[in-house]
């Protein structure tokens, strides 16, 4: 071999970009960027919270299935005791390191998640209604608006929706049940006639 | 044509025509095969389904027994109700008698699911729901209001008034309200036909025939805080001689026909009523031209409508009844009275009394009880977040109705007086000519014969008549069959009861049920990061839970087993690559990790030493294994565990119930990084040639890098985790990488090892190598009734620990059973046969004791089974088949010869330990 | 089919949830001390009453945390949902 | 096509007597069966059935009437082929037509493991001598050609066992038969009455309470499925025992289309079409504990999703009517029979999914154990004491196949 070729990062989500691009109009389907991620363990006392918001560049959400902006990233809450938070500037290993250096003192610890899940961003009117096809929680704004997260089943598969408006939602899956969502998406995508008003 | 100008709300201006028995016939959008035909004058649809009498229709919707129709095009569909089914250009249907017909072939139609989420459903837009939606809408709830028909209204016809005018701009008012209003949903032709608990509601939305990707139908699943029951009533027949016979109808249904498809189904008819309402079919279809005249069965007929009845020369005849029928295919004459009075007629209609529909609020477990002024069941207590509004409450009176649903806001309707219905479930007359429930030709005589035998549960009697379980499941005869049953049983009906309602109210096809979970949606199909590579590489894959893992890579011409004995040979003599991505990874953290794990496995991990390496086992609380794998010491704090594919989720799941449930205190995490970590297995005497070309920076010769050691390195920057992990016996590494990189690093191998051959293999390959090995496959060689000494695993199970899950169990008395089955190999002496898996171990018995054979002699029935052949190949390493097996004091048996019963043959096997390939380990560190 | 209230979550469908059968059964704290017939009772013996029923949900495909409830084996209505064990709900 | 005649009279109504030998507690199949035997095979007549609702009310009416034997281990497939050779006759013992139909039953395999398992409970029940054979996609076709053997699902069947003496029955009339000839033995079949406790004196019971007053008895026979250990908890005595919904439905009547009975358990089906012409299908147990004779939709939405892709000419049959039982299960899916410590009260409970096929089997069986005071052969292996030596008989451990 000449040249060694570089490991590039691949999207786990490559072979359905195509699939994606060709849906007709609203709402539109488009794949993340990969971000680091780690998972963060700590147990949730105000002042430990505090802390790590303050060293992340933002506040960590005190509430359940919440999401706050942090620096780079985002702060989901996943329980009582567990945080997804992502970094599109920090590589995976420099971010597991940092978060878990910052979660150490409070008896807190981050595992590197980054490539366990991938994202998939909805954007435009319908996309509640698109999503309430294969997902039985309120999708209703009032319940699950801007800011909220909710760890729950897209069909057979468990998936975090992360609301960042009324239409535009995202959806994070484990890799491997990713092509699954996505096909089921487009399914409802290409053949939507509902005679409901978007919830 | 009995089609009447200036009624119905059908579009007359277009025609469209549809087939019939074979004739063509044309109707109009908004009626249905019942309104189309009837308005040809065709009464009789089919025959039915025990006698072959001819039947017709009896009702005006869901409710009617008699007209079953079945569809041939578009597409065949059984058992549809010919009142219920739209005419369309170009449908062809028949009448049947009683059973349907399937397709031949799959049905294309799309059907899908959706969830609805709301504060109030209302079921039913007739004038209690309307108003009850109309009045959740003003207070800004989000409403979702569904009607079964095509149309709202229900049964205001427009001859009632309310607010002082016509009820049907009453109608298009509220329903134009409703569309303005926010957050209010209104779907027609959509059956609320299921109720189960907290407010869960599922709704059979039609959309007619549809072509493409658009639904045909679609099952709303709801959640609402509050659901208003507002179903209306069933209007009930009164049971007499040949009543079964066409032109005997619902009162209700003749005036729904009349007002709907403008249809007017008989000229002269006779109005045969204990109950008020029947009174206004008797009016409006004098008004639309037919001769009508009026038998009440109660004493003296209602003041208020025998006046308007004489106003319009309607005749009433009260304190009498209808005793039969008479005719051949169809009523030309009633009996009427104690002489049996002959009054010709074409039409005869019935009218004995309504049962409220409050199938939803049955379905949840509301109860219902006899109301003996309604004369039928009706709610009977509150439910919570239930309630039941107008006539399926059991009100009746339009003005009483409004209020009831509408509460502040109800709209006005004139008062009405309801005069006592009268009880009355059947007239005298020949019970084997009364017609209890005439979709299963089942009558008085049935009924009577079913309590003669000692029947006293309406339910045995239902069972006995088959009364009730047709396509209508008993919606006009239900009641009616616990009326007669109690007359006979001399008991009140109420003391009787009435069968349950079951979901659903009406049937639902197979297909719209099961929605959008068909083919590769019916599951996720689960793939690894190098899935495409596999799939480009010609691999033949199999399900393993939901992961599709390559199972073997043919080349052009071979079949598995060549293919599998090439990889297998590969493997054992140079180097071979598979993608272990699918093993489940568990990143176990916290000062307690190590406790946790003395916990779960049966041998000790807290002793394993960071940069190592152990194989362990888990065991549920009965000393069954359940699982293996490795573990990976990452740190003091710190261990990555890995578990079979199938288990990874049970595994985790049981991590998690002891650490929450069982020991909060213990100070540790559990984080699934199943996706997270790629794992490439490169097995061979070459692996470390490969390994150490593409990892040129780690030493990984075996003094610097030995047997189940772990090593952090680099490659392009990206972080890789090396392991010395062999499930084949040969030197062996496992390379972890992020998963992103994982399909570049497949190639990168594979670029590395071609030099040697090297050759991607499957989870054949690696269930041969690894069986060779007497390496155990959790669930293959194991069923859930195997302990680890079973398995000749002893070395595995802790005697230091004071506990372990399981250790207890293995004291248990049948464990220390000589007769246990033993994982061993067995060895076809005939060096040949491959023998099946799952094939029986039995004792063997030569053909002639003399000279052993390789085939022995099958005794008859039964024969006593000392195991099964659990794993079974053919090994390229000793160019012959062999087999692991359980087999009863299997390891006390060694060298012994047992039989396997293959077909009609008994194939002699010998009985030896579980390492058939390098017993003595030298292979391991190439 | 059940609304659960995932003490954490909020009401999610049942479908969401994994059952664990009855509630409060301690593994023994010293397994080797009871002989075979108290052992086979932690191991397979379980209450089935009719009625008022102590069990675990886990939270499955939402926040994977444990709950305990009481529910009605009749009507399957849930009278309460609590945290199992460490939790900081 | 057209029901059957039946008898002119099926059974009398009769008051309690103030004292049986034996009490029969719950008048579902079982019970009846059990009652049957006691008077045929061993001239005890002076019996009473006690039911709480109406006869054969319960799992009886509610179940989907599969009748097999092919069980892998020997102590089960015993009592089931004892069963089944019993069902081959019953018509003509009873004299009541329970419309048997031997049309055989196809347990579907899906993977490779599945493969495994089923290869395993054939040969197992060949060296039984029970009628079992393993097909080949092709042949799944030849014997039932509706089922979609190809590729394009998502568990291809890779084949299936075969059992074609295995059929269904018509379970009302199966209990009315039985219910029949104990009643012209002059056993008391007596509904709407309710056991609500027992009278003890010491190790034995010398009597029930019901909602009808007490009744004295020399022996108790325990046939309550479910709300068996509602009862035993009266006597403190606990059992290993889990009551669960179980959920079935049928289709309206249609012509001849499925002329066998196929199972699935990787994909929870059961599908079987009836002598009416309806298909009558089960799903898989619900998962948690529950008396309410209902379950959760969900487990019928998937079991249509499974039913149509493995037969796609079901698309546009209807679903007319489900419902549920309430199935006692136990940790190893075998039944518990025999002895508990009050030696006078015996146990016949646990049959999960299987309690309608065991039918004539377990009723034999039973009554020769409450006959001679000891447990027949048949049942020794499931007495209440395997939980504690650990010798369970693991159905689904090994190959446990549903219904």
């Amino acid at each position: 071999m000449t040249a060694e070729p570089t490991l590039t990062a691949r999207h786990p989500l490559e072979s359905r970009r195509a699939a994606l691009e060709a849906l007709p109009g609203e709402p539109t389907i488009t794949l993340d960027p990969l971000v680091s991620a780690v998972d963060l363990r700590v147990d949730p006392e105000p002042a430990t919270l505090a802390a790590l918001g303050a060293a992340l560049g933002g506040t960590l959400p005190h509430t359940a299935d919440a999401w706050t902006a942090i620096a780079d990233g985002q702060a989901l809450r996943l329980g009582p005791d567990e945080w997804l938070l992502t970094s599109a500037a920090a590589t995976p290993h420099a971010w597991e390191d940092r978060v878990d250096a910052l979660a150490a003192p409070h008896g807190g610890m981050a595992v590197d998640v980054s490539a366990q899940r991938v994202g998939l961003r909805l954007r435009g009117p319908g996309v509640r209604d698109l999503l309430a096809f294969t997902c039985s929680i309120d999708l209703r704004p009032a319940a699950f608006g801007r800011g909220r997260c909710a760890q729950t089943l897209l069909g057979q598969a468990a998936v975090l929706l992360v609301a960042h408006g009324d239409d535009d939602l995202a959806v994070l899956v484990r890799t491997s049940f990713a092509g699954y969502v996505v096909d089921r998406l487009v399914d409802h995508a290409g053949a939507r006639t509902s005679r409901l008003a978007p919830v | 044509m009995t089609r009447v100008e200036g009624y119905g709300r059908i579009d007359r201006t277009r025609t469209v025509s549809f087939t019939f028995d074979g004739v063509p016939y044309t109707g109009h959008p908004g009626d249905t095969v019942a309104s189309a035909l009837l308005a040809h004058g065709v009464t009789t649809l089919g025959t039915s389904v025990r006698l072959g009498r001819p039947r017709g229709v009896v009702g005006s919707w869901t409710e009617d027994p008699g007209g079953l129709v079945q569809v041939e095009e578009p597409f065949p569909e059984p058992m549809l109700l010919a009142t219920t089914l739209e005419v369309t250009d170009g449908l062809v249907a028949r009448g049947v008698a009683g059973r349907g017909r399937l397709a031949q072939v799959a049905d294309t139609a799309r059907y899908d699911h959706r969830h609805v989420h709301c504060d109030v459903l209302v079921v039913g837009a007739g004038p209690a729901g309307l108003v009850a939606a109309r009045a959740a809408a003003r207070a800004g709830q989000d409403v979702v209001l569904v009607d079964d028909r095509p149309t709202p209204g229900g049964t205001l016809t427009g001859t009632e008034t309310v607010d002082g005018r016509p009820a049907t701009e009453f109608v298009d008012a509220v329903v134009a309200e409703l569309a303005a209003a926010p957050h209010v949903t209104h779907l027609q032709a959509t059956t609320a036909f299921g109720h189960y608990d907290d407010g869960f509601v599922l709704a059979l939305e039609r959309h007619g025939e549809t072509t493409g990707r658009s639904a045909r139908q679609r099952v709303h699943r709801i959640r609402a805080g509050r659901v208003v029951v507002a179903a209306g009533a069933i209007e009930r027949p009164i049971v007499l001689e040949d009543n079964d016979r066409p032109g005997v109808m619902l009162a209700s249904a003749a005036r729904d026909l009349l007002h709907r498809h403008g249809v007017l189904v008989g000229r002269e008819v006779v109005v045969f009523t204990v109950d008020d309402a029947a009174y206004a079919a008797a009016l409006d279809l004098h008004g639309a031209g037919a001769a009508v005249r009026v038998v009440d069965g109660r004493a003296q007929a209602p003041a208020g409508w025998a006046a308007r009845c004489a106003a319009a020369g309607v005749p009433v005849e009260a304190g009498t009844d209808v005793r039969g029928t008479l005719g051949t295919d169809r009523v030309r004459a009633v009996l009427v009275g104690e002489t049996r009075r002959e009054v010709p007629c074409d039409l005869l209609l019935v009218s004995g009394g309504w049962n409220p529909t409050a199938h939803l609020f049955s379905h949840v477990g509301g109860p219902l009880a006899f109301d003996d002024e309604l004369v039928g069941f009706r709610p009977a207590a509150a439910l919570p977040g239930t309630t039941v509004v107008g006539a399926a409450n059991g009100t009746f009176a339009l003005a009483d109705v409004l209020r009831e649903a509408g509460g502040a806001d109800a709209p006005s309707a004139e008062p009405e007086v309801i005069t006592p219905r009268r009880t009355l479930w059947r007239t005298p007359g020949d019970p084997a000519r009364q017609f209890v429930d005439i979709a299963r030709d089942a009558t008085v005589a049935d009924v009577a014969r079913a309590v003669g035998a000692g029947m006293t549960s309406v339910e045995h009697v239902k069972r006995y008549t088959t009364i009730g379980t047709a396509h209508d499941q008993g919606k006009t005869s239900g009641v009616v069959a616990s009326g007669i049953t109690a007359e006979l049983l001399g008991r009140p009906v109420g003391a009787l009861g009435t069968t349950t309602f079951r979901p659903p109210y009406t049937p639902v096809p197979f297909a719209a049920l099961a929605g959008r979970d068909r083919g590769d949606l019916y599951d996720p199909v689960r793939t690894t990061p190098v899935h495409h590579h596999h799939v480009a590489a010609g691999a033949v894959f199999e399900d393993v839970g939901m992961w599709k893992r390559a199972r073997y890579y043919p080349h052009p011409g071979e079949d598995m087993a060549t293919a599998v004995l090439r990889e297998c040979a590969a493997v054992r003599r140079s180097v071979g690559v598979m993608d272990g991505s699918t093993l489940g990874k568990i990143d176990v953290r916290g000062p307690d990790a190590a406790v946790l794990l003395d916990h779960l496995y049966t041998n000790l991990m807290s002793t394993l030493k960071v940069g190592r390496v152990r194989y362990g086992v888990m065991c549920g609380d009965d000393g069954m294994v359940l699982d293996d794998g490795t573990v990976l010491r990452l740190a003091e704090d710190r261990f990555l565990v890995t578990t079979t594919t199938g288990n990874a989720a049970h595994v985790l799941d049981r991590m998690e119930d002891w650490l929450q449930t069982e020991w909060p205190h213990l100070r540790v995490r559990l984080t699934s990084v199943t996706e997270q970590w790629s794992i490439l297995a490169v097995a061979g005497p070459r692996s470390r040639d490969v390994v150490g070309r593409v990892f040129a920076d780690v030493d990984v010769s075996n003094d610097a890098f030995g047997f189940m050691t772990w090593q952090d390195t680099a490659l392009d920057g990206v972080p890789v985790r090396l392991a010395r992990i062999s499930f084949s016996g040969e030197l062996a590494f496992e390379v972890s990488v992020a998963s992103w990189y994982a399909a570049d690093l497949w190639v990168r191998l594979l670029e590395a090892g071609a030099e040697h051959g090297i050759t991607p293999y499957g989870t054949e390959t690696m269930h041969v190598l690894r069986a060779e090995k007497g390496y155990p496959i959790i669930g293959q060689d194991t069923d859930g009734t195997v302990t680890p000494q079973d398995l000749g695993m002893s070395w595995v199970v802790s005697r230091k620990k004071p506990d372990f899950v399981g250790k207890r169990s293995f004291a248990r008395p049948l464990n220390s059973d000589p007769g246990r089955k033993h994982l061993v190999s067995l060895l076809p002496t005939d060096a040949a046969t491959t023998l099946p898996e799952g094939s029986q171990v039995v004792a063997f018995t030569d053909r002639d004791p003399e000279q052993h054979a390789d085939r022995g002699v099958l005794p008859p029935p039964p024969v006593p089974m000392l195991g099964h052949v659990t794993s079974s190949y053919r090994s390229a390493e000793l160019g012959r088949p062999f087999a692991l097996a359980l087999v009863r004091g299997g390891r006390d048996r060694l060298g012994e010869v047992v039989g396997v019963p293959v077909g009609d043959q008994l194939v002699a096997a010998r009985i030896g330990g579980t390492v058939l390939v390098d017993p003595e380990g030298a292979r391991r560190d190439g | 089919m059940q609304l659960i209230t995932c003490p954490w979550c909020g009401p999610r469908e049942e479908t969401e949830f994994r059952y664990g059968g009855q509630a409060d059964l301690a593994y023994p704290a010293d397994p080797s001390a009871l002989d075979d017939e108290q052992w086979a009772r932690f191991l397979f013996f379980r209450d089935n009453p009719k009625g008022a029923f102590a069990e675990r949900w886990c939270h499955d495909a939402g926040c994977r945390r444990w709950l305990r409830a009481v529910r009605d084996t009749r009507t399957y209505v849930f009278a309460e949902t609590r945290p199992y064990g460490r939790s900081t709900v | 096509m057209s029901t059957p005649e039946h008898p002119d009279f099926l059974w009398r109504t009769p008051e309690p007597k103030k004292s049986y030998d034996v009490v029969i507690v719950g008048g579902g199949g079982h019970g009846l069966a059990t009652a049957h035997y006691l008077a045929q095979n061993h001239g005890i007549t002076n019996v009473a059935v006690l039911e709480r609702g109406w006869l054969a009310g319960g799992n009886m009416a509610r179940n989907t009437t599969l009748i097999r034997s092919n069980y892998l281990w020997d102590e089960s497939a015993a009592i089931y082929e004892h069963s089944l050779k019993l069902w081959e006759g019953l018509e003509d013992d009873l004299g009541y037509p329970i419309l048997f139909s031997q049309r055989g039953v196809l347990n579907l395999a899906h993977t490779e493991q599945d493969v495994r398992d089923s290869v395993r409970r054939v040969e197992a029940n060949r060296l039984n001598g029970i009628d079992a054979e393993w097909l080949g996609p092709d042949e799944v076709a030849k014997v039932c050609p509706i089922v979609n053997v190809s590729d394009d699902i998502r568990y291809p069947v890779q084949g299936a066992t075969y059992q074609p003496r295995a059929g269904i029955a018509k379970h009302d009339y199966v209990a009315w038969g039985f219910a029949r000839r104990a009643d012209e033995a002059g056993i008391d079949i007596i509904q709407d009455c309710e056991v609500t406790d027992f009278v003890v004196d010491g190790d034995r019971v010398t009597g029930v309470r019901t909602s009808r007053g007490d009744i004295a008895c020399g022996t108790v026979a325990l046939c309550a499925a479910g709300h068996t250990s509602v009862l035993l908890d009266r006597l403190g005595v606990r059992t290993p025992l889990q009551s669960h919904p179980l959920q079935a439905l049928v289709s309206e009547l249609l012509e001849p289309v499925h002329p066998t009975i196929v199972m699935s358990n990787a994909v929870h089906v059961y599908v079987s079409q009836a002598h009416k012409g309806e298909l009558v299908m089960g799903a898989g147990v619900d998962g948690y504990n529950g008396y309410g004779q209902r379950g959760a939709f969900n487990v019928i939405e998937r079991q249509m999703a499974a039913a149509v892709e493995l037969f796609p000419v079901f698309a546009r049959a209807h679903l007319l009517r489900s419902w549920a039982g309430i199935v006692d299960v136990t940790p190893d899916a075998s039944p518990i029979v025999g002895h508990t410590p009050y030696e006078n009260v015996l146990v016949n409970a646990g049959w999960g999914t299987g309690g309608f096929k065991a039918t004539p089997g377990i009723g034999w069986a039973f009554a020769d154990t409450v006959a001679h005071g000891r447990p027949h052969p048949l049942v020794a292996p499931f007495a209440l004491d395997r939980f504690v030596t650990g010798a369970l008989v693991d159905e689904h451990g090994a190959a446990g196949v549903a219904h």
